[in-house]
């Protein structure tokens, strides 16, 4: 299907539902959405941007930030022109960042704010052209590659042009450094990952009304598979929360019917509720235990619904959840127990990452730890 | 001219009435920065204490002893009770907790001994007499005597002794008295059970004049605009603010009365307070403090 | 920085009760510099700050700010003219949150009455929806947004100074005077401060007049700083310039530091 | 708790700053006013009416606006009840003498009245803060019932002193039976709770909070002191005047200016006390308070002490009681009743965890 492309799903979907809500991210204290349609606009700038810094097929754009709508937009417009988005984690560390983006030398980049921008600038070549999305502090520097995301946009007239993506090219190319120091590389292409993602959208019938939440940044293989891919095969809203630091205020006023996380998200989540709930051996705890007990009467079941389960999952924003999903390493029995509990099921999906070592002359595929303990994944499907 | 003399002096000598209310305010805000609405209510208890005593044939000295004991214990039981509690809270709340003060012991005090009214006799002739050709009360020569000794007392202990000098310590400045060793709470209460004493002889006094009743709480209504014009630090301003409104409220009665209409004896203090307080917001003898920012 | 100065102080003396506080200063601040004023406890540095936005009334002295002279600047003429401050003892409204805090310091900006407020008629929408943006917007500039509900008097002190710059810079002021905004911050904490005070001059283009006993971050922060000592001016340069001036080694850095 | 909060969120400034921002709140706020207006005229019987239901919540709005003046803006006031008397004498004389003024419309102009002198006694606030406040509004205590008791003509020459209330119509229907006043009383409270709620959540009440909480900082940054303070005496005494105006007609039906003296300004600031200064709810849990607990201490008094404590005695037990409690409060919660009931919302918000 030479249709089966990212920028091509994405196009479809403002065709087909341009009034309905892609993206929705809280900022200055409220949620902005923005729908199908002005999203495929956005992005029809932004790919007359790149084209205009000269970004040709096959480029690729360094991405160095926490998660944001615009890191996601610029993804799709350089794969609009054909070219590879690399997301990189900007809370690994100095030095590691450092090693990736030596070797990854990027021509363009796009970086969230002044420290993320300083990085980029010291280690890559001198003519990186780079976008950033929060000027403060920024104003001084004199470089004239520099270049600021909404002053951008707003002089960039709206245009539409069809994507020249292609479905066996690479759409993302993940870059991270493994225990000795050499860095890999794991590509994904636009097929692979549709494919991915629809085999989830079928599998856990996701719909157009699905709200996803987003507060990891896309930089490991699952979240491109289980959730940009499926955000846009299934058409579904797709939310960003004000910060890492309001994540869980966000989750709660937003109440996702799908989450995508890895095992730190349900173990910090999950570590969270343990430390507020009432101590045990307390009043409150034993009533707390009492009414959690799974083989209980049906008072006792009542009880626990309705005075525990219930106001648990909203409070931790879980209580419009219908597919909370767990990417990479496995949970603990104990943990998924916990989850269980509050009648949140949590599905492990997943598949054995493929990275390639680049430092060294010969390519060949390094099994880490990581992947060893994806081994171990069952496939819930 | 006489007359106007005579209304004066008249006037003067009710003031210092006021100022024994209003040296008792003082000494409680100078050491505990307590603005403290329930002195009329002390007062009250006070005087109705000592009447009722007096009626079940107690003697005059041992009237006035029990009494001086429990205003004593008064003074420890708000000690312990209010202010040791709301140490450190903003000057509005503790004034609010001086207003539920008065409360509780108007009420205590009517529970105890009722509420009807009892003449009280401090045998002191009332009888005006002649001075120079003007009339004068003698029982505002008595008050008046009273205020000056009192002022005097007052004087010696605060600069005499070592309770006093710590209470002096304290008003200036509570954490350095607390830095040498001064017990806040035991100055507190001294302090209390002194403005208790104060209380019992303006209550006296105001209880021969008016006959001992639930009103004589309200004289504390009194001794506010005495303390705006005097300034709520100084016992020489509380007495020279009982004199200025003593008289301007006498002469307003008797001058202005019938031009406008009578009793205004109620709010012609207030007025001439406010009038003092646009020119002069700390009062006559109050220090301004320089807002550091 | 050439031009016109934004802040001229000339001859300024000042006392309390007759105690000489401030004798004799003039100094003139830049557009757009960061301007430290330096010296020891006492020197003065606090009460000329409350000069040059009115909160004490010179003896002596004329302020001149934006090309106008003041004999004495009122404190509601010194907002409005554009000055802006924090307190030494934060001075927060500890009773309100942290959005209410900061939208206080944009009383100035709003243009509705309280009745269209109150009944939500005329300008009162556009005009509330685009004060509490512009807010927001200092409160992301700050990055203490998942305070914002937050009663300030909760928040633990290094929280509340950056609140109170909050509030001065919701303003949008041509001069911010800053009283120790680093008092009492470890080092982490006050090289994040002064990221702040270098952003707020940079991207906003803000004047700064701050006081600072840190000389490191004196140093590293101002482009002209005014030595003060026992209310008299002893030194006013570049950082380069006063480190080297043998009085101000002797009155300050010499003796404390 | 037991409502979900999750997928309730504000896309916009306007829908952020609204009162109850979920929907299960403002659906029970709805019910609530439903159940007030539509069933409790049905449900209710005279004693209720007259003795608990009308005093509440003329009460509560007495409460309401002292609050407005001392909770929020920080002035200290002791002469509530003069501000009241003056609504209730000033509404009292344009009923009488312009003809055919419609009653809310009298009502309104006690309050205006009522404001216009809450300015004359404000105005000195600018110059004089805290305790020598009290001076102020102590004179405008004393000054105002002097003038109403000693002038004839503010109550049409009644030989006592006393006014009676106007015929209570209202566009044709008449408010005068103990559910129809219930049902006025109930209408101004609730308009002028609404005001007053919106006042409070604009700028006019952010400036009211910063001058309460500090108004050098208040000053520095601009905020106008003067017109601040005397918007706040003037908006405060505008429903004290109003609620002096429902006290007088709706609830006594005749009264004198005495019944607006030193001990009403009391209740009033002990209203609040207990009710929780700076808070709206606050006025109304107070009140039910202050109403409340005399009711029940003379019932239980009849039960328990029948014989053993007089008339006379209750009453200085609940003087008492009262003063106790406000020292209570003083001490465990300062911010009152209200303050219990937002922690119970805040518990709840996050139950079953602790924090």
């Amino acid at each position: 299907m030479a249709n089966n492309t990212l920028p091509h799903q994405l196009a479809h979907q403002a065709a087909t539902q341009p009034k309905r809500i892609a993206l929705r991210h809280k900022h200055l204290g409220i949620w902005h959405e923005q729908r199908w349609q002005a999203l495929r606009g956005e992005i029809g700038q932004l790919v007359d941007i790149l084209d205009g810094f000269g970004f040709k097929r096959g480029d690729t754009l360094v991405l160095l930030t926490h998660p944001r709508r615009e890191a996601l937009l610029l993804s799709l417009a350089a794969q609009w022109l054909g070219g590879i988005a690399a997301p990189l984690d900007p809370t690994l560390e100095e030095d590691t960042l450092a090693l990736l983006l030596t070797h990854l030398k990027p021509a363009f980049a796009f970086a969230e704010e002044q420290q993320q921008v300083d990085q980029v600038l010291a280690n890559s070549r001198p003519d990186v052209r780079i976008i950033y999305a929060e000027a403060r502090g920024l104003s001084a520097y004199s470089q004239m590659t520099l270049h600021h995301y909404q002053r951008l946009l707003q002089d960039t007239p709206a245009a539409a042009r069809a994507p020249l993506a292609e479905a066996d090219q690479s759409a993302f190319a993940l870059y991270r450094v493994n225990g000795e120091r050499h860095v890999q590389v794991e590509h994904f292409r636009h097929g692979e990952l549709l494919e991915e993602g629809r085999h989830l959208v079928f599998a856990e019938r996701l719909g157009r009304n699905e709200e996803a939440f987003a507060a990891r940044v896309f930089a490991t293989s699952g979240h491109l598979r289980y959730l940009l891919s499926p955000w846009l095969t299934a058409g579904f809203t797709l939310n960003f929360p004000e910060s890492i630091v309001t994540r869980d205020a966000d989750r709660r006023e937003l109440g996702p019917t799908l989450v995508v996380g890895t095992r730190d998200t349900y173990q910090r989540l999950e570590s969270l509720v343990r430390a507020r709930l009432p101590v045990p051996d307390s009043l409150l705890g034993r009533f707390i235990t009492y009414a959690l007990r799974p083989d209980g009467t049906l008072l006792q079941r009542l009880l626990g619904y309705w005075l525990v389960k219930r106001p648990l999952r909203d409070v931790i924003g879980f209580s419009r959840i219908r597919v909370p999903l767990l990417i990479g390493p496995a949970l603990p029995a104990e943990s998924l127990h916990f989850f269980k509990n509050l009648d949140i099921h949590i599905r492990t999906w997943d598949k054995i990452a493929n990275w390639r070592t680049l430092s060294t002359t010969t390519s060949r595929h390094v099994p880490s730890g990581q992947d060893a303990a994806a081994d171990d994944i069952k496939r819930v499907s | 001219m006489e007359f106007f003399l005579e209304v004066l002096i008249g006037g003067l000598l009710a003031g210092l009435m006021y100022s024994l209310v209003a040296i008792g305010f003082v000494l409680i805000y100078k050491a505990s920065g307590v603005f403290n609405f329930a002195q009329g209510a002390m007062v009250l208890f006070a005087a109705l204490t000592f009447v009722s005593l007096l009626e079940r044939g107690v003697p005059f000295w041992g009237a006035f002893a029990v009494t001086l004991l429990s205003m004593l214990m008064l003074a420890w039981a708000i000690e312990r009770m209010v202010l040791r509690p709301l140490v450190n809270r903003p000057p509005i709340t503790l004034f609010m907790a001086t207003l539920g003060l008065s409360y509780i012991i108007e009420g205590l005090a009517q529970t105890l001994w009722g509420a009807q009214v009892h003449g009280l006799d401090l045998g002191i002739s009332d009888e005006p007499f002649e001075v120079a050709g003007l009339l004068l009360s003698q029982f505002d020569l008595f008050a008046a005597g009273t205020a000056g000794l009192l002022v005097l007392a007052l004087s010696l202990l605060f600069n005499k002794t070592r309770v006093g000098i710590s209470l002096r310590a304290v008003a200036d400045d509570q954490l350095a008295a607390l830095s040498i060793g001064i017990k806040l709470q035991k100055v507190w209460m001294i302090v209390w059970a002194v403005a208790g004493f104060v209380g019992l002889v303006a209550g006296l006094l105001w209880g021969a004049r008016l006959g001992v009743q639930f009103s004589l709480s309200l004289i504390v209504l009194k001794a506010l605009p005495v303390l705006i014009i005097g300034g709520f630090t100084s016992i020489g301003g509380a007495i020279v603010g009982g004199l200025i409104i003593g008289a301007s409220e006498k002469l307003a009665e008797v001058y202005l009365g019938p031009v406008i209409g009578g009793g205004i004896e109620n709010w012609f203090p207030y007025v001439l307070a406010l009038l003092f307080l646009l020119v002069r917001p700390a009062g006559i003898f109050g220090e301004r403090a320089i807002e550091r920012v | 920085m050439a031009g016109a100065p934004l802040l001229e102080l000339q001859h300024i003396s000042l006392s309390f009760k007759g105690v000489k506080a401030v004798t004799d200063i003039s100094f003139t601040v830049q557009q757009g510099e960061i301007c430290a004023l330096i010296g020891p406890n006492g020197a003065g540095k606090s009460s000329l700050l409350n000069v040059i936005n009115g909160v004490y009334p010179p003896d002596e002295g004329m302020v001149g700010f934006n090309g106008n002279s003041y004999r004495k600047m009122q404190s509601h003429q010194a907002a409005v003219q554009g000055i802006a401050r924090t307190f030494q003892n934060i001075a927060l409204f500890k009773g309100m949150s942290v959005l209410d805090n900061v939208l206080t310091g944009r009383n100035l900006k709003v243009k509705s009455s309280w009745l269209e407020q109150t009944f939500h008629i005329g300008r009162a929408a556009s005009d509330i929806a685009k004060q509490r943006q512009k807010a927001e917007e200092v409160i992301d500039f700050l990055r203490i947004n998942q305070w914002r509900n937050s009663i300030v008097g909760t928040l633990p002190y290094g929280l509340q100074k950056r609140v109170e710059l909050g509030r001065a810079l919701a303003s949008e002021p041509r001069l911010l005077l800053l009283d120790e905004p680093m008092a009492g911050m470890n080092s982490e904490e006050k090289a994040e401060m002064s990221g702040f005070i270098l952003d707020t001059q940079r991207e906003l283009g803000t004047t700064v007049v701050l006081i600072e006993h840190d000389i490191g971050v004196v140093m590293g922060l101002s482009d002209h700083v005014v030595v003060l000592d026992y209310g008299r001016k002893v030194g006013d340069g570049t950082p380069d310039e006063v480190r080297r001036n043998p009085e101000v080694i002797a009155a300050y850095l010499g003796t404390s530091h | 708790m037991l409502y979900r909060e999750s997928g309730q969120f504000s896309t916009s400034y306007l829908a952020e700053g609204r009162l109850f921002k979920l929907y299960q709140q403002r659906w029970g706020f709805y019910a609530l006013l439903a159940f007030a207006f539509l069933a409790v005229p049905y449900l209710g019987n005279d004693y209720w009416f007259s003795a608990i239901l009308i005093p509440f919540l003329v009460l509560s709005l007495a409460g309401l606006g002292l609050n407005l003046l001392t909770g929020y803006a920080g002035q200290i006031s002791l002469g509530s009840a003069a501000f009241m008397a003056v609504g209730a004498f000033a509404a009292y004389n344009f009923q009488l003498r312009i003809d055919g003024m419609p009653l809310l419309l009298g009502f309104f102009f006690g309050g205006v009245t009522a404001a216009l002198v809450g300015v004359v006694f404000g105005l000195p606030s600018l110059r004089i803060k805290g305790f020598y406040l009290l001076v102020s509004t102590l004179a405008a205590q004393f000054v105002v019932t002097w003038v109403l008791t000693q002038f004839g003509w503010f109550s049409n020459y009644n030989s006592s002193g006393v006014i009676s209330a106007p015929p209570l119509v209202i566009l044709g229907h008449d408010f005068s039976s103990p559910a129809g006043r219930y049902l006025l009383t109930l209408g101004v409270a609730a308009a002028l709770f609404w005001f007053a709620h919106n006042i409070v959540h604009s700028e006019l009440g952010r400036r009211w909070m910063a001058v309460r909480d500090m108004d050098t900082a208040a000053a520095v940054i601009g905020i106008p002191i003067l017109q601040t303070k005397l918007l706040a005496f003037a908006i405060s005494s505008f429903i004290l005047g109003i609620a002096g105006a429902l006290w007088a007609f709706a609830y006594l039906g005749t009264v004198e200016p005495h019944g607006f003296d030193l001990s009403r300004s009391f209740q009033i600031l002990f209203i609040i006390i207990i009710g929780g200064m700076g808070s709206i709810l606050g006025n109304f849990l107070g009140a039910a308070f202050i109403v409340l607990l005399p009711i029940l201490l003379s019932n239980l008094s009849a039960t328990f002490l029948a014989g053993v404590v007089d008339p006379g005695q209750l009453e200085n037990l609940q003087k008492i009681i009262f003063g106790a409690l406000i020292i209570f409060f003083l001490i465990k919660e300062p911010a009152g009743l209200a303050r219990l009931w937002q922690a119970f919302r805040e518990r709840s918000r996050i139950w079953p965890l602790r924090f």
